[in-house]
């Protein structure tokens, strides 16, 4: 096989994995803030923030 | 439709937890079953639900919306475990359930969301199971009762940790069922407050050959 | 039934991580194995595929004392024997849902760990190949052990002892069509087609142990 | 006089899970931005520069193998000093970044692996060798994910913070292992070229391009990692309120 298939599939190896990861972190934070207004609509929120109301 | 128990007895390793018992009850009828610790309560109800091979004698229900080969496949059986997985939320488990058991013939069961709320806790089924009081987690494990009708319930102290608001509650969850023209046998300590019911009274040990290891 | 499958893989994924688990063990004991014969290429290109097979056996053995442990533990296993639906098919579903979550991941990671045992790429074809079609025999079998040890105290480590003898067949002819795969003269159907014979062999015999077992252990 | 008690703010602002959540939502655009940047200037550098004599185009390989097996340590470093954070000072934000740190290594590692094993086969002639150094980076793509498996096992984040920590800690005699294998052990592969005490023996064409792409991988490192350090601190803000819901809802029916 050519060298430049080797170099090529490095690249997209590389490339693949690193867009996993990017892809995990941005999924992962879709949902986290999904479940957070989730419970914000279910009227569930953090002592802070209702303080913050309350002011 | 009618539930007859012709003289059951079951034994446990070398023991006869129980001898004899014979008992019907008709739709819209509760049975109670009462005895002090060890007398077998918990066994009989294992038995009617198929989960114990009865050593004698045969409980059956009669004249079944749908004929039924088993009891146990015409019941619901609230055991002193919970059977809900403590990683998955409790709408999850609850859907789980009502998917896998399937209605009853002429079932009246009712949508996940219903259920949670008829057991009081309607605005918390999104969160995990583990994350509920033991009390809450037994009002849920109620809700199951709800979402696959099934005409028998065999509830095994269904009231243990729960408190006297929540107590009402299932006494209110009963007491529709039987109106719908169900069935329902518990073991308990504590009066259910239902009106009209039979009891049961088990007695405890009968000794199988107490003559043979004595 | 899609039901059950989809919340037992919904449970994998959730809990504790037991697929990870199960392909790190793998990988742990493939890796161990150049440490203990020395790193002599052409040896570890011999013997890899038997190692590769010895530890996707082992890994996949890791789990299953859990299959009906963790439903007696809260209950649900009462409900489950009580359906109308046979226990057998409700067994089988459940195996399959473990594959999917401990099996799969062992033979999509086989292939990598056949380029550190210096295999050729025929050899680690054929022993993806034959895990993904072994492996599903090992789960099967296996629950009939995880049936009979479900009501016991510490009943993993016998889960092992139990299955591993009876999964020999499936190692043998897995490895044996591995080989035929590599050497020449050898023909590689026939192993191979003995491999997938016994993996439903086992599919129909685990399910209906494991479920006799599960009915008997109920107190 | 007031540039200490300023850095002393900035920190302890950072320790506040809240702040440091403001502080990540208005820096991660810049860094991301960087990041692209770096790597678009590094990529065109990669692929404009010359072949070597010796190795040919497979050179090339080198820009991604070299920052990623870079990363693959430098996020093992990161985390020590978080499990150090978590031991001595207690810090949840510490806890915090290890966790989050852990799938990022892996998935460096596994790229040094992966380039590593392609370039290996046309200038070796085989994927994979057991040497010192090759064994020593797969022992740490193990050590990771071990970690990541013992924080999924464990329910408590507190606690499994601080199991792993030690962890960490213990594993993190292999970091040297790894970096000095190549000069403690005769290997097949090259002994290091750029991070020397003598300065760097590779030629400038070489180490140009590399320089580049080493940073913009450093920077997408701290980029993902500040993410997925907001991720955990979002899933544990969820885990509280979920329990105060459950607790609230006890007392209302």
């Amino acid at each position: 096989m050519s060298h430049a298939f080797y170099v090529t599939a490095s690249y997209v190896a590389a490339f693949a994995v690193t867009f996993g990861l990017v892809l995990w972190v941005w999924l992962d934070h879709r949902g986290r803030h999904r479940e957070l207004q989730r419970l914000e609509a279910a009227g569930i929120r953090r002592r802070s923030a209702r303080s913050e109301d309350a002011r | 439709m009618r539930l007859v128990a012709e003289g059951l007895s079951a034994r446990r390793g070398e023991d006869l937890i129980f001898q004899d018992i014979s008992f019907e009850i008709a739709a819209g009828e509760a049975l109670v079953v009462k005895g002090p610790n060890g007398s077998g309560k918990s066994t009989l109800l294992r038995v009617l639900a198929g989960l114990l091979p009865a050593e004698a004698g045969t409980a059956k229900l009669l004249a079944a919306a749908q004929p039924v080969e088993r009891l146990s496949e015409a019941a619901h059986y609230l055991g002193h475990r919970n059977a809900m997985k403590r990683e998955l939320t409790v709408e999850e488990n609850l859907a789980f359930w009502k998917a896998f058991l399937g209605d009853f013939a002429n079932g009246a069961a009712v949508s996940v969301d219903e259920a949670a709320e008829s057991v009081g806790l309607g605005s918390i089924a999104h969160l995990p199971f583990g994350y509920l009081s033991a009390g809450q987690q037994r009002r849920m494990a109620m809700a199951k009762l709800l979402v696959a009708w099934r005409p028998v319930w065999i509830l095994d102290e269904p009231t243990a940790a729960l408190d006297v608001d929540a107590e009402k509650m299932f006494t209110g969850l009963v007491t529709t069922h039987l109106a719908r023209g169900g069935i329902a046998i518990a073991a308990t300590h504590q009066p259910l407050g239902l009106e009209g019911v039979k009891e049961l009274r088990m007695e405890g040990f009968v000794y199988a050959h107490p003559e043979a290891w004595a | 039934m899609i039901a059950l499958l989809l919340r037992d893989l919904k449970l994998s994924v959730r809990s504790g991580g037991g697929a990870l688990i199960g392909v790190l063990f793998f990988m742990t004991v493939v890796a161990v194995i150049p440490f203990g014969v020395g790193p002599d290429l052409n040896l570890l290109s011999r013997i890899g595929p038997a190692i590769l097979w010895i530890g996707a056996l082992l890994a996949s053995l890791l789990g299953l004392d859990r299959l009906f442990q963790a439903e007696r533990e809260d209950g649900s296993l009462d409900l489950l024997l009580m359906q109308e639906t046979p226990l057998v098919l409700t067994v089988f579903v459940k195996c399959v849902a473990h594959w999917i979550a401990t099996g799969l991941p062992l033979v999509i990671a086989s292939p990598l760990l056949g380029l550190f045992m210096n295999m050729d790429e025929v050899a680690i074809g054929a022993t993806t190949l034959t895990l993904l079609a072994g492996t599903p025999a090992i789960t099967f079998i296996g629950a009939a052990g995880a049936g009979i040890a479900v009501a016991l105290p510490r009943g993993g480590l016998l889960v092992s002892i139990l299955v591993l003898p009876l999964a020999i067949p499936v190692l043998i002819f897995g490895v044996s069509a591995v080989y035929a795969a590599i050497q020449e003269p050898a023909p590689f159907l026939p192993p191979f087609l003995i491999l997938v014979a016994l993996n439903l062999f086992f599919a129909v015999i685990g399910p209906v142990a494991a479920a006799a077992a599960l009915r008997l252990s109920s107190d | 006089m007031s540039e200490p008690s300023l850095a002393i703010r900035k920190f302890s602002d950072l320790a506040n899970p809240t702040r440091f959540l403001a502080l990540v939502s208005t820096v991660w655009p810049w860094l991301a931005g960087l990041t692209l940047c770096l790597f678009a200037i590094g990529l065109y550098l990669s692929f404009t520069g010359l072949g070597d004599y010796q190795q040919g185009e497979t050179v090339r390989i080198m820009y991604v193998h070299v920052p990623a097996a870079w990363l693959s340590m430098m996020c093992y470093t990161v985390m020590a000093l978080s499990a150090l954070g978590t031991l001595v000072w207690r810090h949840p934000l510490a806890d915090v970044s290890a966790k989050a740190a852990a799938p990022i290594g892996a998935c460096f590692t596994l790229v040094a692996l992966i380039t590593g094993s392609l370039w290996g086969k046309p200038m070796w002639g085989t994927w994979w060798v057991w040497d010192a150094r090759l064994t020593s980076v797969f022992v740490l793509f193990l050590m990771y994910l071990g970690l990541i498996a013992l924080n999924r096992a464990m329910d408590d984040p507190t606690r499994a913070a601080k199991v792993s920590a030690v962890l960490i800690l213990v594993g993190f005699v292999n970091i040297p292992i790894i970096k000095f294998s190549v000069e403690w052990w005769n290997t097949l592969h090259q002994p290091a070229s750029v991070i020397r005490m003598d300065g760097p023996t590779i030629d400038p064409a070489f180490l140009w391009p590399l320089l580049v792409m080493a940073i913009a991988f450093t920077m997408l490192f701290f980029t993902l990692h500040i993410l997925a350090m907001r991720n955990e601190i979002l899933r544990r803000r969820i885990a509280v309120l979920r329990r105060h819901a459950a607790r609230s809802a006890g007392d209302a029916a």
